[in-house]
């Protein structure tokens, strides 16, 4: 069950109508300009023990993700195909309003969004991750942790679940005998990434359209809307959330300001690998 | 969108696995009032797609702590019966289910005209009872005629609809199969009266032109739908 | 742990003396007589992924029951039966008073009462049920689900729970190399039924018993009884519910004011397979 | 009831498989006040099924939502100790425990006098130490006995037992074993100084004159329980 | 996460000082000396269905310990050792404070505090449960039973788990050719003991140490510590229990004392198993 | 202390199999004010061990049960993030975390002036990004960090360090090779300018006058860690 939000500090009237004001003369509290990404910073390899792990902040935002590859089954419809799990926690040292406890919808949201760009996309080629067919396979674990939250928690995500997964190696192994599998040395051979995914995620304010809305304008955005993109630009996702509606006749100009930016977001990916 | 061969061809001759043009909807059946306890409820029937919401409210919030001084708290939950799905599936909410409950009741804080009631709760519980594709998107719209029938005040009518890709060809209201073999699936749901999208999620790949080609698709079946919700509500629901 | 309902709305005290002073003159609210039962609607196949299902309006109660047949591991101890499987919801749809969550101690009591008397009277022939002796079984899952709560769920349950029973059919299946089952083809045979079985629940109320009591009835009664009937007669199952007493030397009389009228339920699920 | 063969003859020249008669009960005994902190408290053993029952109350409620105006509310719980059972069982509540909490709890709600006590709350707790068959009536006579033994005023005194049907015979205070391979197990508990029923259920098959039969064998094995609840409860709870 | 006890009835003043000028004059409320244990007693085969049980008493505190011994799969990196579990439960007939549920952090840190000085002592020979090596191995469940709570819970449940163990029996029991096992007798073989492990938790007051706390004790300590030993006095488990501090030079008095006080329950351990 | 045979030696001449002398601890790294949102915050890292934590409040407490009139409420977690083991540890809460949070939060308790917030909550919370043994004890440095970071009063920092065994030999400050292979395991945490023991564990087995020495060299380690929290917390941190 879904319930509306009944614990959220209010936004004071003054905060609503400075940002309003600012947005209507194409401007923004943190002097962004209305399609401006915040600084993206990756860093890589920030959780030792992952086979692949990224740091991403946005801004304020900050998020971890870790990766972990291990042996076991694959689904029976599915024999030959590795298996992707994406996970997310926002974890409480991120923000008062985040409790201690298992995922709330929230967080379940953001898990299965990525989730869902990475699995269409095929960002990841399950299929050269059988070790023994129908038996076992590689199960890559995706699990996203929020830091620090101030707002746009989708991209943020997005971008260090990618960045993780392009960080990734699959532990040195052999197979034993009785079809087991034994982890042998440290992971060499990288995760076959076939595609780079990251989103850009649009804020619907009267008549204009913030890029990568902080927490402050989120609280008083009407809606917002989140596209998942490939390197090429096609679209591999979307999810409208929050309450709130969307003109019809504007999403299509949300739309063409997210693929317009597409490329903020990759290039910062393509940015922390280039070394 | 397993990425798996489809068992027969999607289309063929132009035409859909089950004879349908890519513009045409499924058989839509819907009825309101059939439960006797909810103070409103709605049956939706698209192909074999079969969902039953109720509304309760707007009622004493069974706890103090979920009050809203300024109006009313929205409930919603998506939920499948263990016998709705080609394998029975466990009553227990999975995660799927945690985000359609979320989305659709995000969409229906959009008509819903809480000021209207604050310090109260509103709830709406829709429940698949046979699941065959478009299963959120008939739950939003039953949900939209339960909360009519009981009399509660909206700004308008939500439709829901989902268009697919199948082999390349985008067509609308797609079914199980056409979801399970093809390229994308992407549900919409609207006010359609006001002209606003509530509910907008994309499942596979579109290429840019095709997705604003399916978004002009799925409004001729949002209004299509909006008719028959007008029709089956009737005279005494004239106003949403 | 159970606790005392607290949060039960309170019967209006008028209500409460018209039932009684009806039920002293031998009538009702919805002017049946004491022993009568409510219509009776049975609507077969009302689920159609189910591999049987009904539904079953008792006046304004309406209890949906759908039958999943899959194949899955015997018990240890029974490895050459199948296994029966029965549960069941208290939507809140059906009532005010039902929040959503997993099944309460309600919801278990009635899919417990309606299990024993089909496992105690043999109801289906779980003996036929193996597909593979102590490897792989059928296990039939029979799901009740509560669509609109008026009042005896007992026996809406019970025949809802028989009619889906009686309706369902095993799906059409070839046994492979490796011992797994593979469903191909819809469901053509009748799941083996060995007897049909139904309930009467009574309620007490002073010197009177109510014959399917309905939710206002409930509220005011001082107790209730459930019998389950095999087609010969044979008491197969017994539950007093809710708080209360019965007088012991008043337990045989509603014994056969329940003996008396099970051919009622009986006739209306014998009625619905007819055709 | 497992429709199993039994191991040895359930019945054999008259006599049960531990050489009882059919209308004989199980050597019983009981105890109160065997708890420091409970305020009341009991512990009964027939054969070898052997149960804890303790009460605290009336006291507050650990939370005020869940106080009633009128009268106390009463909570139960029925509980197996994981090593009370031939597998060792998991300790979290079964459906089969949940089920049991629940007749037990509104068979208690029938003799203790709540509407002495508004706003307050009487907990009872039963804790299998052994299960060989008659727990739930073993149960309910612990815990009436922990509720007289905690001074907390009653109709009645409960007392509970229940009859099976073996190899076709009525016999009374069935064990597991009569349990397991026998044909019918029918747990009664009643307020015997009042000739009220209280709970009443019935796993297994009876034939209408059978049933009957049961019904009055139970009645003298129920009135030989509450004459060994009276003694043991001695002279200072005279009262119940 | 951990939450401050925020329901917990206040002391009387009265009793706390009470407490406090009796401790500085070497004496307590019920008479013991300040490194006095209460009485102990120790009753075998308590819960006859368990493979050994025993129920300790120390002074009005009870905590029945039962043991069941069955066959199960062995961990990966254990293949040919037996699995040792342990759990507690405080059950609600032990105090008022004490409500129906799973095991709070409470229940959990006494299960732990116990395992750990059984498994770091290798007070169970878990090499010689193997079965089947690799396959089958026994699996020693420990359930410990709080049923009444008069302080000092640390102390009780070590000795009830450890005086179980003791007491338990191995089934008999007969391989089968598929690798099962199948139990053909009662239980007769004793559980492969090698050590007697005992703990002795000293409470800090002011300037003055109490050995066994009673309940109204604990509620005025400045905090307690748990010392477990085993028959030769090596120091096999340790645990700091309680919000408050000690004073870094006066743990080692706390040790000595209990170093010194470990043959008590020891002894009762003894005296138990002696006929 | 899995009783396994290490993969290589322990100690060899003298050295710990990273080069380390008995009474060395394992590179520090320590920074506070991390993070954006927390009212205080830390990172920590000893060897490959890291954990951040931060402190929220005090604050009203998020529900009205858990106020105590004359002091905060004090909310301790210790967490592990499921990529931070050498295998993927589910984020549910696991028995050991349980236990883990309660020991801290109480070490916690001891340091931090309550009985100035009454009826609110202050909120620790500790999340281990990898572990190589020591989790425990950074977390707790951590948490002493971020509370002075949040500029809550304390009667003084907590540090924490472990002391272990391993082949014979007590060394200070064990990682996870020294911790599994070892042959003892004892976390120690203490107010360091009080002298004031907050927390102790033993996990494994020491004699008498291994324990004493034990905790005099754990007294060394905890100096240390101590002096370079002071100098991490820095000028305007100078009271704690």
């Amino acid at each position: 069950m879904s319930i509306t939000p009944f614990n959220i500090p209010i936004v004071p009237k003054l905060k609503k109508e400075t940002i309003y004001s600012l947005a209507r003369k194409g401007s923004r509290i943190d002097k962004r300009k209305l399609d401006q990404f915040r600084e993206i910073k990756i860093t890589l390899g920030a959780a030792g023990k992952a086979h692949g792990s990224a740091l991403v902040e946005l801004g304020h935002t900050k998020v971890l993700a870790g990766v972990k590859i291990e042996p076991g089954r694959p689904f029976s419809d599915m024999p030959d195909q590795g298996v992707l799990n994406v996970s997310a926690e926002f974890l409480p040292i991120a923000s008062s309003e985040f409790e201690p406890g298992p995922p709330d919808e929230n967080a379940i949201e953001v898990a299965r969004v990525v989730d869902r760009a990475l699995r269409e996309s095929q960002a990841i080629d399950l299929g050269k991750l059988a070790i023994i067919p129908g038996e076992k396979v590689w199960v890559v674990w995706v699990d996203i942790n929020v830091l620090d939250h101030d707002g746009n928690l989708f991209d943020a995500s997005m971008l260090a679940a990618m960045a993780a997964l392009l960080d990734a190696k699959i532990p040195q192994h052999e197979i034993l005998e009785d079809g087991s599998v034994r982890i042998i040395g440290p992971p060499i051979e990288p995760l076959p990434v076939k595609k780079r995914v990251v989103s850009v995620t649009i804020g619907a304010l009267g008549n204009v359209f913030l890029v990568d809305p902080s927490l402050e304008e989120e609280a008083v955005l009407d809606t917002r809307i989140m596209f998942s993109f490939d390197e090429e630009g096609n679209l591999v996702g979307m999810q409208k959330t929050g309450a709130g509606w969307l003109d019809w006749d504007k999403v299509a100009i949300a739309f063409n300001i997210a693929r317009n930016k597409y490329t903020v977001p990759l290039r910062a990916l393509q940015g922390a690998f280039k070394s | 969108m397993s990425g798996k061969k489809p068992p027969f061809p999607l289309l063929k001759d132009g035409k859909r696995h089950d004879g349908r043009g890519p513009m045409d909807l499924r058989p839509i059946q819907m009825k309101v009032g059939i439960l006797h306890n909810a103070d409103g409820s709605a049956w939706v029937k698209m192909g074999r797609t079969e969902v039953i919401a109720a509304a309760y409210g707007p009622r004493e919030p069974p706890m103090k702590a979920m009050i809203l001084p300024d109006r009313a708290v929205i409930r919603f939950r998506y939920h499948m019966a263990p016998f709705s799905t080609d394998e029975r599936k466990s009553p227990a909410p999975s995660r799927r289910e945690i985000e359609l409950s979320k989305v659709i009741r995000e969409a229906l804080e959009a008509t819903i005209l809480t000021h209207l009631f604050p310090r109260t709760v509103i709830d709406v519980f829709a429940e698949v009872i046979q699941a065959d594709g478009g299963t959120r998107t008939a739950a939003i719209t039953a949900a939209s005629l339960a909360l009519a029938d009981a009399g509660i005040p909206m700004k308008g009518l939500i439709a829901g609809v989902a268009v697919g890709k199948v082999e390349g060809q985008l067509v609308l209201d797609i079914d199980q199969v056409e979801d399970e073999y093809g390229e994308a699936d992407m549900p919409v749901a609207a006010i359609v009266g006001l002209r606003k999208i509530v509910l907008l999620q994309l499942n596979g790949v579109l290429k840019p032109d095709e997705f604003l080609k399916a978004l002009s698709m799925a409004w001729e079946g949002l209004k299509r739908i909006y008719e028959l919700e007008r029709s089956v509500l009737g005279s005494k629901y004239k106003g949403v």
